[in-house]
Formats: structure tokens, C-alpha cells, sequence
């Protein structure tokens, strides 16, 4: 399946479009989408620190997602770095 | 009506407003108010601030600030109105990025709600803040991981941002 | 241009202005802004209120605003904008009694500032307060006692009114 | 000398005009003016309980005054029941 993630915050330095498009196996976890992001960043973005993708987190637009569930089945995700707002 | 009001304002369109966060949350039986205003201020850990750009997951904070404000609006006995309002895009110097209010009957519930708003929204909100610096710099704020705590939502008063 | 203001409105010429004392404790510096707004409420230890009457000591309110000022401006190394606003006279049903307003570099300052001086108004500050019940009748509500400590001005967070 | 007393809050209701004024002692104290206020009262004010005064501190225009300080030379004090402000 194809997933559109939503970049945020540190990650659009690295993609200024604010949005790549992974292609992962159906039924994979977050945990599947957090390395295929890995390994996407690894390939495209040589400034990219990894440590930034550890505590990042990914969500869908009402919820943080756990790595443990399945990506959501509309293929939209986003990712989401330490948070700093207010 | 429902006793709380989330707003996302994106700068380009105009600023936040404290009075509106002021009478959203007032009600005849209400006697206090505590209000809190974030403002862009001119430096940070040393450094010349010019400005702030606030980077924001719209649909996610949104449903967030209904959590946060359902979630005290329990610990407060339904007797309490809350406003969130947080800003998005280039904001300049003395620009409002966040007015939180609560209104309550009394004023130690007033203040508490209102404190426990601010640092829900400050720590579990998907918003990113870029500092831009007079020498041309900029950089993106150091902050909280949504990693591994996406049940609480609580916020820890003595984080440092 | 001292770091606080303090204000005695009565209320005949004008209500208190939430506005004035947000743009009084802003700074390019400061990056928190706390306010408190008290009202009056419509109802108070079950009773319908329909207004209440301040009565006020005024040269010696307008003191003792100063030193709460200027002793929290101390405990906050200077870094703090105050404003502190009581209104006088007789007051309808949500009009505002009280304003304070605290601006400092961080929102806990902020906070904590603006928390101190409230209690500190309400607890040393010689001002009293009638409230006017629905039948007609009125009745002064119990205070804080100012014998024994008449140079403590802290106030306790615990006390009832 | 004389002291003119300001009333305040629930004292006002045993003296519409927020004000009496005392003849007492050249040199006296705050103590003895509690006393002579005390003695007026229980002559002049018939609803008046004795334990509002007990409660009730004196001050001047600046300061709340204590009880072994002498009253102050121009004459002006106020009683300034239980405060009940905000």
C-alpha cells in the first residue's frame, strides 16, 4: 500500500514539500512504516539526523498512533517531532 | 452550547484575541477568570530573537484541544468554560502564539484549569516552534517527544519549555 | 518607569479594563502573561446576589497595592510587569471586581507572580465587600482579620473567601 | 486630643456619616483608643457586638498600626474591620 506522510516541524528542512510517499506491505504496523521512513531518510536527506525519527512520532489526524498498530487503512499518516508550541 | 472554545488563528489572517478568550469564558456564576497569554519575546537562551514561525498539525491539534479541554472540564466538575486559542505561520516580536482562559466560580479553580491547559496544549500539542535569529539563523525548538505517552496528555509543570 | 500600576476605579466612572493591564505588563522581554479577572457572581453561599458594594480604604489601598508590587517585583529579581486594578462602589452582576495582571520572561513567573498578588489584595488590602441578595436584605461577608499581622501580607491560598 | 475615627464596611451601619470622633489622652496609645472606641460604641450603637472591634485593626493612611504605638499626632485613624476585597 501506498502511505502519504505529512512532515512536520525539523522535517521539512529535509523535504520542503512537507510530504513523501512510502509504499510498505499491506497490514504492516507503525512500527514497519517507522523503518521504511528510516531507511528513506538514510537514502534522501544526507543532513538527516536519525536520532530525530527515535522520538518522533507517528498519528493520524485525531490520534497518536502506537507501534503496534496497523498503519491506518486510508494510507494518511503524519510524523511528528518533539512538540514546542505555546 | 458547549462550555469550552478551540481555535487555531493563522497570523496572516489577524492575531489572537484575549478579549474574545475573556468572554467565552465568563458566565453569571462565574467568579474568576485566569487568562494566559504566550507572547513572542526578543531573545531566547541568549540569542536575538526576530521572530517565531509556529508549524502546526491543524486536524490533530484541534481534536487535541477538545481532549484537553474535556478532560478538564471532568476534573472540574462540568463548572468551568476554557478557551484555547494558538497561533500559526510568521509571527513578529509581542505577537500573542497562545491565549488560554478559564472561567470557574471560584479563583483557585480558575487558575489551576488554566494553568493545566497551558501545559497540556505545550506538551502534547503537534505544533513546532522555529525561532528566526537577527543574524539570519533559524532553528527549530527543542521539545517534547509524543513517543511512548500518547494516553497522557498531562504535561509536567517543570519542563523547560 | 516604575514596573507596576496600580489603579482605583470607582465604579460610576467606568469599569476595570482587562486590555489596559495586558498591554501594561507586556514587554519585548517577556514572553508569559497571567491575568486574573474577578466578577461578581450570582450566586454566593446559596444565595442569590444581585450586586455587590465595595467599600474601600483607598490611601491605604493604594499603599499596600504598592508594597505587594513592589515586594513581588523583589521575589522575582525585577523581571516582572504588575498591574493591579480593584473596583469601588456598587457593582452589578458581572462586572469586574478585580484585576491583576503579571508579565514576566516565563509562563511559571507568570503565573506564580499574578497567584501572589491576588491573594495578597484579597487577604491585606482594606477593601470590603456587601453583597446585595435578591430580597432586599444585604450583608457584609466575613474577612480577613489585618490585627497581629499587621506586616504580614502574604496570605494563605487555603483561605476561604 | 481628638481622633477622628473613619469607618469602614460593617461599621458603617452603626454610623451612616463613615465617621466619629473621640476625645482621648494627649500621648495615648492604639490600645486606649480601642478601649474609648469600645466605650462609644456600647453607648451609641445599640446592634453593635463587640467582637466586630475585637477583629478590627486601626490604621493610618499608610500603615496598620499596633496596638502599643501611640495614636498619631494628626489625629486621623481608621477601623478597618475583617477585609473581604476581590
Amino acid at each position: 500500500m501506498k502511505v502519504a506522510i505529512k512532515l512536520f516541524g525539523a522535517f521539512r528542512d529535509h523535504e520542503p514539500s512537507g510530504q513523501v510517499t512510502l509504499e510498505i506491505a499491506d497490514g504492516a504496523r507503525v512500527a514497519d512504516l517507522r523503518q521504511a521512513l528510516a531507511a528513506f531518510a538514510a537514502a534522501h536527506w544526507p543532513r538527516f539526523r536519525p536520532g530525530l525519527l527515535e522520538y518522533s512520532a507517528f498519528a493520524s489526524e485525531t490520534a497518536v498512533l502506537r507501534e503496534t498498530e496497523p498503519v491506518p487503512a486510508n494510507g494518511h499518516v503524519a510524523i511528528l517531532p518533539p512538540v514546542s508550541g505555546g | 452550547m458547549r462550555p469550552y472554545q478551540c481555535i487555531v488563528r493563522d497570523i496572516s489572517e489577524g492575531g489572537l484575541d484575549p478579549g474574545a478568550a475573556l468572554e467565552f469564558v465568563s458566565d453569571p456564576g462565574f467568579g474568576g477568570i485566569a487568562l494566559f497569554v504566550g507572547r513572542v519575546r526578543n531573545v531566547n537562551h541568549g540569542r536575538v530573537v526576530t521572530g517565531i514561525s509556529y508549524d502546526m498539525f491543524v486536524p490533530l491539534a484541534m481534536h487535541g484541544f477538545a481532549e484537553i479541554a474535556e478532560r478538564v472540564g471532568r476534573d472540574f466538575g462540568q463548572q468551568v468554560k476554557l478557551y484555547i486559542g494558538h497561533a500559526k505561520g510568521r509571527l513578529g516580536l509581542g505577537d500573542l502564539a497562545m491565549v488560554v482562559a478559564a472561567g470557574t466560580p471560584h479563583r483557585d479553580e480558575a487558575f489551576r484549569a488554566c494553568r493545566q491547559v497551558v501545559e497540556a496544549v505545550k506538551h502534547t500539542s503537534p505544533i513546532w516552534k522555529q525561532e528566526h535569529y537577527e543574524d539570519g539563523d533559524s532553528a527549530w525548538s527543542e521539545g517534547c517527544s509524543l513517543c511512548g505517552h500518547a494516553s497522557s496528555e498531562d504535561g509536567h509543570a517543570g519542563h523547560g519549555h
